[in-house]
């Protein structure tokens, strides 16, 4: 059985779900459980879920050293741009303790932060910054979707042993999905074929999922037949899936949401570029933010940020190629 | 109230004609939610409740002296002389904004009026105002950097960082934490261990041997005193000052965070929506700076016409900026690569 | 000196042990450099000077308290029951080293021992002393957290973000600021406000409405004492403290900072080496720790033979950790994949 | 004229020269010109040269608010790692000032940090982090591998009037090489072909730079002419240069000192991929660190980090695929 929720609360479904499993699992971050009527407050007390000052520093290190000692935080960090005054304590702290430590000090965290709010928010707060994570031995980062890979994908993310960054797109929260009932986790490290075609594959993540499957109906009509395969975590990148489909299509375009040196698209590139280059009849094309910050102006920012229109030309052009 | 000469009548009336203004055009940027609804995007803060801190603060600096403060911005850049033209323009993403319509409400700047700008990322703008004064001090200049930000923003380590370094070497930079009472949605007992404590937030200023003193921000008179003090420590060379502007914000935190197509507004201060506290509210109302200005202006002998003339000239000033911004164009798209790079 | 029977003279005993075992630790880790050369690399810090400050404090907590440090490490780990064997072997590099080499002197770890670990980055094992004070509160369990780091590591935002939560939620640990006057080369009056005022570091811990104590950390004694009291509050579920230890360390802050294929060795103290100040080495010197315990313990009646046991058991301890290390296999490539994820 | 010189003091001359021309520059940072006996402090003064408390926030967030009014720091930072605490103030401040103010303000700082130390410095001092600003639009990259070019750009950073991230290979520092007397600037996004070739393209930068060379040498013995491309800067990438240079020789192998996906040769594989892709015979070939954490013992760390062996193989067998 499944049900039609939104994005944000397949998210928090997740998150409530496994608290109820597992109490070493916290929830913390700035502007939570405030008002003691909040459902999380309700459900699981003061103890275990708290507002926090703004102080990302403390908020993620202590989500660190919570975890040395076998709790399992989930930190809101409400934007991902707000993990910058901190990244030290993602990259070089939580990803780094299993390995220093050979294996002796795990660090089950899980850095949940939207990303990508290219609506109106402007040069600081509309940023996606995967780039930052997903070279970084020992982190997980996963990009959601649809909200049941959302809710599935935090369950796993709770359950894992490792740091997750769990990366939502803001431009998605309120998009509604099918989910199933009961306790199913979608698998990290795995990517989704959100659509099987036959002449090109279209690597896209979040936000850009969505408009990938615009552009693939719009182009079905003219008899292009698009496969759209999502790869959902970056790391680790389930890169045979995406080689596979490239080696069935011969053709890739890869959406993003990020400029071209900070996508996850051109590591992607650059991997199938060494795995398949024999198979592409036509070369890896990037379709990405244009090479600028996110303006405010939305005659701007919708120049910035790829649109349906730019996909379909890109895909147009690499199948005619 | 205070006694006259202090600052004389022309520089009170200053001082109340830039708070009114403040107040109509943020007034009109909160109407603009449901009387234009689209025109302004993303995330919106406004100062209502602030402008005796604003005002009486600028009240006390000279002309070639910096300001720098956060996303909640507009009342700074309007005090210090900007134009509430190209301001509404921005806000309302024009070709005729400030930015062009490149930044927004919440990245305000107008160097042209000192104003250089604000970080929408809590507490960052902290260093950047104490760099300012590091320039200043390297050049041996008499000027001084007034830097804003709020009570939230006193938990980020680069609050405690940078007032570390500015009494450290004797910056001239005054440190404005507004305390609103609130971070965002959080009240600020909840979130600073002094506020828990009792104890005010100017009491940080001992990790930093630097002085600390609190405030009624809602009196411009104290503002001004007490900031005029700070700079003239900060001129002479002996270094920052931490002051702790007690006010309210009258408005939500800021407009309700959506994406789009849902419309954006604002909701009520969070003390009714989340805590119940109208009884909190309505006291602090009762304290608005701008009616207990005027009434102490009234005390002084400014008549009744002078005062309705300022608000007048401010609600018809506004009124137009609005205008402006309205049928100001959109900006065209190849102004996106021409402020990449320097 | 301090009366008997706090501690009681088996406990001092153990005191003086642990404080020579971890000074003829770190003697054979510095020669190393000319002993064995190559044979350790990168950065490694010495805690000679501080081991009245270690191991009072580690006195003073439980078997199942825990401790975090910084990548000065060596003595906590010693104190807390840590194998010098694998202790030595990691920092040479081998596969018996406690992370199989993975990690080196920075990065010492022995969670089997209550210790968690170390973060190399200045200030950033702070938050997770805390968290580790949280998880305890969340909980309910009646341990707590010492957190050991440098009076240079005050300055860093992950402190004042710290201390401000740890003190709001009353988490359970106890802070301890080792000043030991020194940030790398840098004297404390040249990057701390307070200690350029002539005001002790522990002034910051009113900042968080926290207890704020400074005390001599070159007597045991008095570290154990007043970190006992500290450690109580915390487990009534008080909150935290600030301790600020002061002593001073006698070795240069680190081994020397060269790309290989320079031999790395280790220079004079700062003090000698830069600033010219003999005196103030001279005289911290006359300060150091262990004969000054060793004449309070004779004071108490404790013989020279027991004494002279101790120190010979230690220095043979340590020449055993050292063959040890030297004898190790070195480790295998195949692990670098194995600790990537968990 | 030359002389030849060691890498670091290189960099330090440019400086010095730098500060002697225009008084506006002024050079802070932790453990910096403690003593009255300093160089800098004896030239300068105790105003426009400083040590800094170990705040990092601080220190690059003051420079930008006194570049803001017209100053030119340079940030002596250490360690590339240790930025990692206050990357929001070098991605999401400095790098957006212009942007957001519509080039009404400037932010001309320099951040020097040595990177990469691969000598027992082990998991959290020793790493690449190239891939946290290469992406980020108003930022400039710079990664000089020889004294020669470490002066030149060094002096071309301190004039560039937008932020630049001045990253120093650590294993570098006491490389001697000749450096032109006198006034001499190289330009930022200039890539230099370091020796040229017919058979292969290698990219690299920094310290695998040598090892590349190494590597050629090694190879000219069994006939293979290998050209050594080093883009000098990674942002802006010269990719005229690189895409030159693969299209003459149609093969390319990107030797990099990081782990694949925090890479800049993944970065510069994809661009490759997509420009040049009719002109390679052979997929773009990635030698990178282990995708794992900089370990501290030798025989780990030197598996970790691409050594001339690997290089070597590499090179030979997409010569001879
Ligand atoms: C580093 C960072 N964390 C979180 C946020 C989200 N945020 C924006 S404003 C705000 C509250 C700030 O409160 P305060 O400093 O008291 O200023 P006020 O808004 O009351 O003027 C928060 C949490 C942010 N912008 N930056
Ligand atoms: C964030 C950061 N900045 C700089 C450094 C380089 N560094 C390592 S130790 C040190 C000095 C630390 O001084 P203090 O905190 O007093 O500790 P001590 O070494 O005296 O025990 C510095 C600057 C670092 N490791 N991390
Ligand atoms: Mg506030
Ligand atoms: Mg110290």
């Amino acid at each position: 059985m499944t049900r039609e929720i939104p994005y944000i609360q397949a998210i928090m479904e997740a998150i409530t779900e496994e608290m109820q499993r597992d109490p070493n699992v916290i929830f913390y971050g700035q502007e939570q459980a405030v008002s003691d009527e909040d459902p999380m407050v309700v459900a699981f007390g003061r103890k275990r879920v708290r507002p926090t000052p703004i102080s990302e520093t403390a908020e993620i290190g202590m989500a660190v050293g919570a975890a040395m000692v076998g709790l399992r935080p989930v930190v809101e960090l409400l934007m991902t741009d707000f993990i910058l005054v901190a990244l030290d304590q993602v990259v070089n702290e939580a990803a780094r303790v299993y390995f220093k430590t050979a294996g002796r000090v795990k660090v089950p965290i899980v850095l949940k932060a939207g990303y990508g709010f290219a609506a109106g928010w402007s040069v600081q707060h509309a940023n996606c910054w995967y780039n930052l994570f997903m070279g970084v031995p020992g982190l997980k980062v996963v990009v959601p979707s649809t909200p049941a890979d959302a809710k599935g994908l935090m369950k796993a993310a709770i359950r894992d042993d490792n740091p997750v960054v769990y990366l939502h797109n803001y431009m998605l929260t309120l998009v509604p999905g099918p989910v199933p009932d009961g306790d199913v986790e979608v698998p990290i490290g795995v990517a989704d074929v959100k659509r099987s075609g036959r002449d090109v594959t279209v690597i896209a993540t979040g936000w850009m999922v969505q408009r990938s499957l615009e552009a693939a109906d719009l182009l079905a009509q003219e008899g292009i037949d698009v496969e759209v395969v999502d790869p959902r975590s970056l790391a680790p990148l389930d890169l045979d899936t995406l080689v596979a489909s490239v080696e069935k299509t011969r053709r890739v375009v890869l959406v993003d949401q990020a400029p071209r040196h900070a996508s996850a698209s051109a590591l992607i590139a650059a991997e199938i570029a060494e795995r398949a280059f024999g198979a592409l009849t036509t070369p890896p094309r990037l379709v990405t933010a244009l090479d600028t910050s996110v303006p405010y102006s939305k005659p701007l920012e919708d120049a910035v940020i790829p649109s349906v229109e730019r996909i379909v030309q890109a895909i147009r052009e690499v199948v005619q190629a | 109230m205070h006694p006259l000469p202090y600052p004389d009548r022309e520089r009170a009336l200053w001082i109340y004609r830039q708070m009114v203004r403040i107040r109509e055009f943020e007034e009109r940027v909160k109407r603009t939610f449901t009387e234009h609804p689209g025109m302004i995007r993303g995330h919106t803060h406004l100062g209502d409740g602030a402008e005796a801190t604003i005002v009486g603060a600028i009240a006390a600096i000279r002309p070639d002296d910096y300001v720098l403060a956060t996303y909640r911005c507009h009342g700074y850049l309007i005090a210090l002389g900007s134009s509430p033209r190209a301001m509404m323009a921005e806000i309302y993403g024009k070709a005729t904004g400030l930015s062009h319509g490149l930044a927004g409400s919440m990245h305000l700047a107008d160097p042209e009026h000192q104003f250089l700008g604000t970080s929408g990322i809590v507490g960052q703008g902290i260093p950047h105002a104490t760099g300012v004064a590091l320039a200043i001090q390297v050049r041996g200049s008499d000027q001084v950097v007034l830097c804003f930000f709020g009570d939230g923003a006193a938990k980020q380590g680069a609050f405690h960082e940078s007032l570390n370094i500015a009494s450290l070497w004797k910056l001239p930079v005054v440190y404005i934490l507004e305390n609103n009472l609130y971070q965002a949605v959080t009240r600020v007992e909840m979130e600073d261990a002094n506020a828990a404590a009792g104890e005010p937030l100017s009491t940080k200023a001992r990790a930093y041997s630097m002085p600390g003193v609190t405030i009624d921000g809602t009196d411009p008179i104290a503002v001004l005193t007490t900031v005029a003090n700070a700079v003239e420590r900060a001129r002479r060379g002996e270094g920052p000052t931490l002051i702790e502007s007690v006010f309210y914000r009258f408005s939500a935190h800021g407009n309700i965070i959506v994406p789009p197509p849902v419309p954006l507004h604002f909701e009520e201060h969070e003390a009714l929506t989340i805590y119940q506290c109208a009884d909190e509210y309505e006291q602090w109302r009762q304290r608005d700076p701008i009616p207990r200005f005027r009434a102490w202006l009234g005390g002084i002998g400014v008549s009744e016409d002078e005062l309705v003339a300022i608000e007048s000239a401010a609600r018809e000033e506004m009124d137009d900026a609005v205008r402006f911004a309205l049928e100001s164009p959109w900006p065209e798209p190849d102004i996106l690569q021409r402020y990449v790079y320097a």
